[in-house]
């Protein structure tokens, strides 16, 4: 078998939804029937077939060529082992909710990258936008509660928002709110934006450096926690691309105090 | 245009009718068989199936304010999926006003009740009314709480005026009855007092429960409304609620009286500080006053809100809030608490309040005293009572549910001994009858000529919960709505509503209480028609006298 | 059939009889070797006997940092008792009075396990809603607060049910002396071996025991059989030139890891000869009806 | 048959009417914007979103989205201005928006007669409005403290007041701008209240922001009574977010997704729609509004404008202000929920619902060709 690809012919004319394109949702689908699905969301209907050209045959390993920040949802809602590469950039939701299974982004992504996920990996080569690994929609109650995501790049605002448990990187930095009201769940990243940490009841960021922290986080103490080795070493095994980001030594600042204040922030200290 | 229903089983127990018959209807009324020759335009075969007048539902929360906060509150739990067909747009916007209008019909209820209409917010509660399709709908005007009131009883001022408030008030709502919430205990709690019973004194205003509760019976009788006073007791939910229960009732001294959701007041606390049943309390005290009249407030499991005006009990129910958020807005008089909940069947708790549920229902002395309802949606959704009426009617089915109950919730009621299955005779006192007679509407739930012809007819399912989910049949107003189980269209109902008289004084005195209060006088609370465009949305019923 | 010996010391045909026992392991780590040994030592402290002491506990080896999940250097302690829940109250006292207390220390499991015992998941609380959960690649770690710092504790750790207790050498001599020196090689070499603890006083028991008492009180007591003061009584195994009598006693994870390790013990003690006052090796057994596990000495030579 | 509104039956279609409906009956994607108009237009509008799969986002959309979520995301407690106005023993306001706002709704205005004679003081704590603004908080108000911040940025401000009301430690405001001092005594303040109100400006908070707000008021009535008050969002927003709630589910900004309501504040935002080409015709609703926002293009936009309002769009068409040329039902913040206006001056100016609905009609009838 080979993998299934679906190359895009052009730049796509509205904004997609590619969720149906998982093992899940193409199981017993013959090439024709792929081709007929509806895949716009105008009243224009594209399907995949006016689309994408198709070829292979193994549902388990997805390819979308061609990327753009139009192909919303790929791999919303993945489970088991099936890995999905997108060579270029992807739209919004990529990864959201998924419980399995690996997805790739080579270029960028747009909002809510693995957002309320619960297990696989999700990775993205270029940046990603707001709420990613947090909430996937308004009212939602948990964002990214497990799993892992890497962001090669830097991620928009509010990364993190309602984090449970799992693991986030985003290398090269985070905007503003990053772990906004998260209670559980690491993010790591070598810049943290303005005002992280945002009404967190508890979990942990780790950065390099802060943007500005406001009154209600609290130093308490410079340590060499147990805890970042442990941290370090699972980093260097599962993105170690990141590893350098975990320091030996660091600051511990407590917060937010506004919320439960069990929150953490570790900012590495000479 | 005549239309014939022919060969149906027709149950209709206003007219004492059981029998396989014909069931004629013209120009959107029920009429009697035509003269032989004359000519049926439409028939539509019955045969083998069950005619019954259209169902009426007196307590469901469909529309208004707080209803709307839900939606706002619980995105997660309304997710849209599914496109409405063309022509009824939104039909399958969940939890919409469209939604709910065809949902209703589509299990053949034709009249449904909002419980809950906030004078302050009347103008919103008819205008979400009045886009719910196919049904009829009315509305029980909330009093008891607001400063007003209260102030004419603190000051004794005359029955008169008290009076001329309350129809004020229902007027000016447009209400099609009366409806006080824990009275006394929105300024209560407001005074941050966390509890607050039928003798318990209102801070600042020196009045009970009690003597909220009286003056408006009072007002209510001598206004001449219909329908009982629709009365929410004080402590909801709490153990012992059952005294506070047996204590309302008498103290309406054998004045008509409708006590809502009963179900979450048949609670007694055994000596652990736990509750169980008070079933068999209630269903006693029930045949002691033949005045009363209840309405259950089934639990039915699965994730669900409790939307409520009685802010005090909203408050202290939200540290048990599934999802982890609640609302609560200290508005004028009420305003409301939103208070999400999941009943889970591995929950005992939740398990006894199901089971105390269907003990009312079963130990009830009397089906036209005592009605079915969930409470939408706060026991459950509207869409659970064809479940409920299986359950009630089959006890086998009981049985079944019964086997999975915890043990911790099996002694704590009497379930599991009682046999009592109903009839579809009492299902339709039940669900159209008594609820009409209990609403003063009485071109409705009966198949008389002269009625309305809002109409169900359901296959003879051994599932009973399969043959009230989906109406074969429903006419509404002599329209077919429902074919099949699937709402053919958008047709609009009528929203009922009385329109008392007062005093001129009233007028003033409420224009003055409005501008005080408000800096805007009574045109800012009014529920004109031309608040409609062109739609004809009301219905004006008679007062009894 | 040829009396069994080795380097001229007389191996009974005897064997070791041991019991099937639930173990666990732990792995505790310190900023450095001495501290993480301290915590290790005072844990398995008073951890001889399970019948008295609740648990037969002892450090199985040391561990390099690389070894350690945080890194730092470490022990890896492991424990016998009857069963889990036993197991499970033994770790709630021990790591909480001598680990949790041990400044710097961590502790993480020392054994794999389908079925797992609650080590963090009850130590957790004392951080008093302060600790902190972590989940990383799977596994589940506590943070509590502790004055230096934090207490470093995963959620659980494995249970064995697989484990045998029991497995043991009576070295036989001529003095106190010499029988003391082999017996402490005998307990190093066997020590060599993962996955074996000797739980008593450095290795060694003195006081080997027989089922029973002729006070109602006790279930075991001296055993005259190998007790050189007595001989005289019937029954009596020693001869008249044995005055000294020391036994090693083995808990393993595995009938291979004791047997291995009852071999090293053997060999490094007859390796020092009767020229050095090494007489006999002999082993402690009930007659094979107690325990289902038998480690036949002429299977070691 | 998908009009709601019954009001454009009968009507003959204009020539503009007809490029209207051309224009959005065309589109790949249509973006009804604005709602800035009378509850009757607001659900034609939804109806014709419902014909032609339109995003559909209101004049308020940004604010509205931040106040909904918050909403949506953790709940609330608020109040009315009446009951603030008449039972609060302290009001806090958060900056000068919600000070506006305050006086506007007559927070401070004396009532002819009490309504709870028993209330007869109230305090108020104003935080980042400066020292002397000049309002007039009425003879009820017997002390008026203030505590010192930046107006654009209230929110470390809040933050350090609910912690410090909770009794959790804080560290300094940047610059001592409040000092710890004034923050510990402004708490006192807040937890010693009967029935307390803050007043706040979602619109200048933030989701975040409000849900912190929001936290503080919840957290104080574990002992007392606390709530909150808040203007409306602007140009009806608030009328177009209940309305959108009751009929499909969702408050305002939302899009007709191949028949299906979804909602997505990021993905339904009618600026970001205009500039990435995604929406392709804009219909804008706006009697009510002041002018067009620049974010529209002319091309391919109709506009619904108040008499006189110059608009560059394709189509413009004139209507009727609610409450002005005809009446209307809109969202009045005063007395805090929807209410009937009559017309102030009645014109033969058409209804924005009316046009709407002819543009439906006119697109339906295209459909079935």
């Amino acid at each position: 078998m080979a993998a299934l690809v679906f190359r895009l012919r052009a730049a796509p004319p509205e904004r997609l939804d590619l969720s149906a394109l998982t093992p899940a949702g193409l199981v017993g689908l013959d090439r024709a029937a792929i081709a007929a699905l509806v895949v716009g969301t105008t009243k224009h209907a594209p399907t995949v077939g006016d689309l994408f050209e198709v070829s292979g045959d193994d549902p388990g390993e997805i390819v979308f060529e061609g990327g753009s920040d139009r192909l919303d949802r790929i791999g919303a809602g993945l489970t088991g082992s099936a890995r999905i590469t997108v060579v270029g950039d992807a739209g919004l939701d990529v990864g959201a909710g998924m419980k399995g299974g690996a997805i790739r982004v080579t270029g960028s992504a747009l909002h809510r990258a693995g957002a309320g996920m619960t297990g696989g990996l999700l990775t993205i080569g270029g940046d990603a936008g707001d709420f990613t690994g947090g909430t996937a929609a308004s009212g939602a109650m948990a964002g990214q509660a497990g799993g892992i995501i890497v962001v090669s790049g830097r991620v928009g605002d509010r990364a993190g928002d309602r984090m449970r448990r799992g693991l986030l990187v985003a290398i090269a930095g985070t905007g503003a709110h990053a772990g906004a009201r998260m209670s559980g769940g690491t993010i790591v990243t070598a810049e943290l934006g303005a005002e992280p940490g945002t009404l967190m009841k508890r979990g942990t960021l780790v950065a390099g450096r802060h943007g500005d922290l406001g009154p209600t986080f609290v130093p308490a103490g410079r340590y060499e926690l147990p805890f970042l080795r442990l941290l370090a070493r699972h980093i260097a095994t599962t993105v170690p691309v990141a590893a350098g980001l975990i320091p030996e030594r660091a600051l511990r600042w407590r917060g937010d105090m506004a919320a439960l204040g069990k929150g953490e922030i570790l900012v590495a200290a000479g | 245009m005549l239309i014939r229903l022919a060969g149906g089983r027709v149950i209709d127990p206003v007219q004492g009718l059981d029998a396989v018959g014909d069931l004629y209807v013209r120009d959107g009324r029920i009429v009697a068989a035509p003269e032989p020759g004359e000519a049926v335009d439409e028939t539509h075969d019955c045969r083998g199936r069950i005619v019954m007048a259209g169902a009426i539902d007196v307590h469901s929360h469909i529309a208004g304010g707080n209803v709307t906060l839900a939606r706002l509150l619980l995105p997660e739990l309304h997710v849209n999926e599914a496109p409405s067909p063309d022509g009824m747009p939104f039909a399958h916007a969940r939890w919409s006003s469209w939604e709910i209008g065809r949902l209703y019909a589509e299990m053949g209820f034709t009249t449904v009740i909002e419980p809950a209409l906030a004078p302050t917010h009347a103008l919103q509660t008819h205008l979400e009314l009045a886009d719910l399709p196919v049904i009829d709908k009315g509305a029980l005007t909330v009093v008891g709480n607001d400063d007003l009131l209260l102030k004419l009883l603190r000051e004794r001022e005359s029955r008169d005026a008290v009076r001329d408030a309350v129809a004020h008030a229902l007027a000016a709502s447009r209400g099609l009855g009366l409806k006080v919430i824990n009275a006394g205990g929105a300024p209560a709690f407001k005074s941050n007092l966390r509890a607050f019973s039928f003798d318990d004194e209102v801070p600042h205003y020196g009045l009970t429960s009690r003597r909220i509760v009286t003056g408006l019976l009072d007002a209510a009788a001598e206004i001449g409304v219909p329908h009982p006073l629709h009365v929410h007791c004080n402590n909801l939910g709490v153990p012992g609620a059952t005294e506070t229960v047996r204590a309302t009732m008498a103290g309406a001294e054998g004045r008509p009286i409708h006590l809502a959701h009963i179900q979450f007041y048949a609670y007694e606390e055994d000596p652990a500080g736990l509750f169980r049943s008070g079933a068999e309390t209630i269903a006693a005290a029930l045949a002691a006053h033949p005045n009363v009249s209840v309405d259950v407030g089934q639990v039915m499991f699965g994730p669900t809100v409790t939307i409520s005006l009685d802010i005090m009990k909203q408050y202290s129910g939200h540290p048990h809030a599934s999802p982890k958020k609640w609302a609560l807005v200290d508005g004028d008089a009420e305003g409301g608490g939103i208070v999400p909940i999941d009943y889970r069947a591995k929950s005992w708790v939740n398990q006894l309040q199901w089971a105390i549920g269907l003990e009312l229902f079963l130990l009830s002395p009397d089906p036209w005293r005592c009605l079915m309802t969930t409470d939408h949606p706060n026991g459950g959704p509207f869409t659970s009572y064809p479940e409920i009426l299986h359950l009630l009617m089959d006890r086998g089915e009981r049985e079944r549910w019964i086997a999975r109950m915890p043990e911790e919730a099996k002694r704590r009621c009497g379930l599991a001994a009682l046999e009592r299955e109903y009839t579809l005779d009492e299902v339709a006192i039940m669900t159209r009858a008594a609820p009409a007679r209990l609403l003063g509407l009485a071109d409705r739930g009966h198949l008389k000529p002269g009625a309305v012809a809002d109409i169900a007819v359901y296959d003879d399912l051994a599932d009973r919960a399969a043959m009230f989910r989906a109406a074969r049949l429903v006419l509404k107003d002599g329209r077919v709505a429902v074919r099949d189980g699937r709402c053919t269209g958008w047709i609009f109902g009528r929203t009922h509503a009385l329109k008392p008289g007062y005093d001129a004084a009233m007028t003033r005195e409420v224009e003055t209480y409005l501008t005080d209060r408000y800096g805007v006088g009574a045109k800012a609370f009014a529920v004109p028609d031309e608040a409609f465009g062109e739609r004809h949305v009301f219905k004006v019923e008679p007062c009894s006298h | 059939m040829q009396p069994l010996s080795l380097n001229g010391v007389t191996i009974d045909d005897s064997f070791a009889e041991a019991f099937d026992m639930a173990a666990t392991g732990l792995v505790i780590t310190a900023p450095t070797a001495r501290w993480a040994e301290i915590a290790a030592r005072t844990m398995t402290g008073f951890a001889t006997s399970v019948i008295a002491c609740g648990v037969e506990a002892g450090i199985d080896r040391e561990l390099s940092p690389d070894e350690t999940p945080d890194g730092r250097p470490g022990f890896r302690v492991l424990m016998f008792g009857f069963d889990g829940k036993g197991l499970e109250m033994q770790i709630q006292n021990r790591v909480g009075q001598c680990v949790l207390t041990s400044p710097g220390s961590a502790c993480f499991a020392g054994l794999d396990g389908t079925k797992k015992l609650k080590l963090g998941a009850t130590l957790r609380f004392f951080g008093d809603g302060n600790q902190i959960s972590k989940r990383l690649g799977g596994t589940h770690y506590w943070r509590v607060p502790v004055m230096d710092g934090e207490f470093l504790v995963e959620h659980s750790t494995g249970l064995s049910e697989s484990a045998i207790g029991g497995g043991n050498l009576l070295i036989l001599g001529r003095s106190h002396a010499e029988v003391l020196e082999a017996s402490e090689a005998a307990v190093a070499a066997a020590s060599t071996v993962a996955d074996v603890i000797l739980p008593f006083p450095g290795g060694i028991v003195r006081s080997g025991s027989k089922v029973g008492s002729k006070y109602k009180a006790l279930i075991a007591s001296t055993n005259n059989a190998f007790c050189p003061v007595l001989r005289g009584d019937p029954g009596s195994e020693l001869d008249a030139e044995t005055d000294c009598v020391m036994e090693l006693v083995m808990d393993g994870l595995s009938f291979e890891a004791i047997r291995e390790s009852m071999r090293r013990g053997l060999h490094a003690a007859c390796a020092f000869g009767p020229e050095h006052g090494i007489l006999r090796i002999s082993a402690g057994n009930y007659g094979g009806n107690l325990g289902r596990h038998h480690f036949k000495l002429r299977d070691l030579i | 048959m998908a009009v709601i509104s019954e009001a454009a039956v009968g009507w003959p279609a204009s020539e503009a009417e007809a490029r209207a409906a051309a224009l959005i009956g065309r589109a790949r994607l249509p973006l009804i914007a604005g709602l800035a108009a009378d509850l009757d237009a607001i659900r034609a509008a939804f109806a014709l979103a419902d014909l032609t799969g339109a995003a559909v986002d209101p004049a308020a959309g940004d604010a509205l989205a931040a106040e909904m979520r918050a909403f949506a995301d953790s709940g609330q407690m608020n109040t009315t201005p009446a009951e603030a106005r008449h039972r609060a023993d302290l009001v806090v306001v958060a900056g000068p928006a919600a000070l506006a706002h305050a006086v506007a709704v007559g927070l401070f205005e004396a009532a002819a007669s009490p309504l709870y004679p028993w209330r007869t003081q109230r305090k108020v704590l104003l935080i980042g409005c400066g020292d002397a603004p000049a309002v007039d908080f009425g003879p009820t108000t017997v002390a008026v403290s203030h505590l010192d911040a930046d107006p654009a940025h209230l929110r470390p401000v809040l933050a350090a007041l609910r912690a410090a009301a909770a009794g959790h430690g804080l560290t300094a405001p940047t610059g001592d701008r409040p000092t710890l001092a004034a923050i510990t005594a402004a708490a006192a303040e807040i937890k010693a209240a009967a029935f307390g109100v803050l007043v706040y400006d979602p619109a200048g908070l933030g989701a975040l922001g409000i849900e912190l707000a929001q936290g503080l008021v919840k957290d104080m009535n574990v002992a007392t009574r606390f709530t909150a008050l808040t203007p409306p969002p602007a140009l009806n927003g608030k009328a177009a977010a209940l309305a959108g709630l009751w009929t499909v589910g969702l408050p305002g900004r939302f899009g007709m997704v191949r028949g299906v309501p979804k909602g997505d504040d990021w993905r339904f935002d009618g600026r970001r729609l205009v500039a990435s080409g995604e929406a392709d015709a804009v219909l804008w609703v706006g009697p009510l509004a002041p002018g067009l926002p620049d974010w529209l293009p002319a091309a391919g936009t109709v506009a619904l404008v108040p008499p006189g309002q110059a608009a560059a769009a394709d189509v413009v068409i004139e209507v009727g202000v609610p409450g002005i040329d005809h009446g209307g039902t809109l969202y009045e913040a005063r007395r805090d929920g929807l209410s009937y206006l009559e017309p102030a001056a009645p014109s033969a100016r058409p209804r924005a619902a009316a046009v709407i609905g002819r543009l439906a009609q006119i697109i339906q009838g295209g459909a079935a060709c």
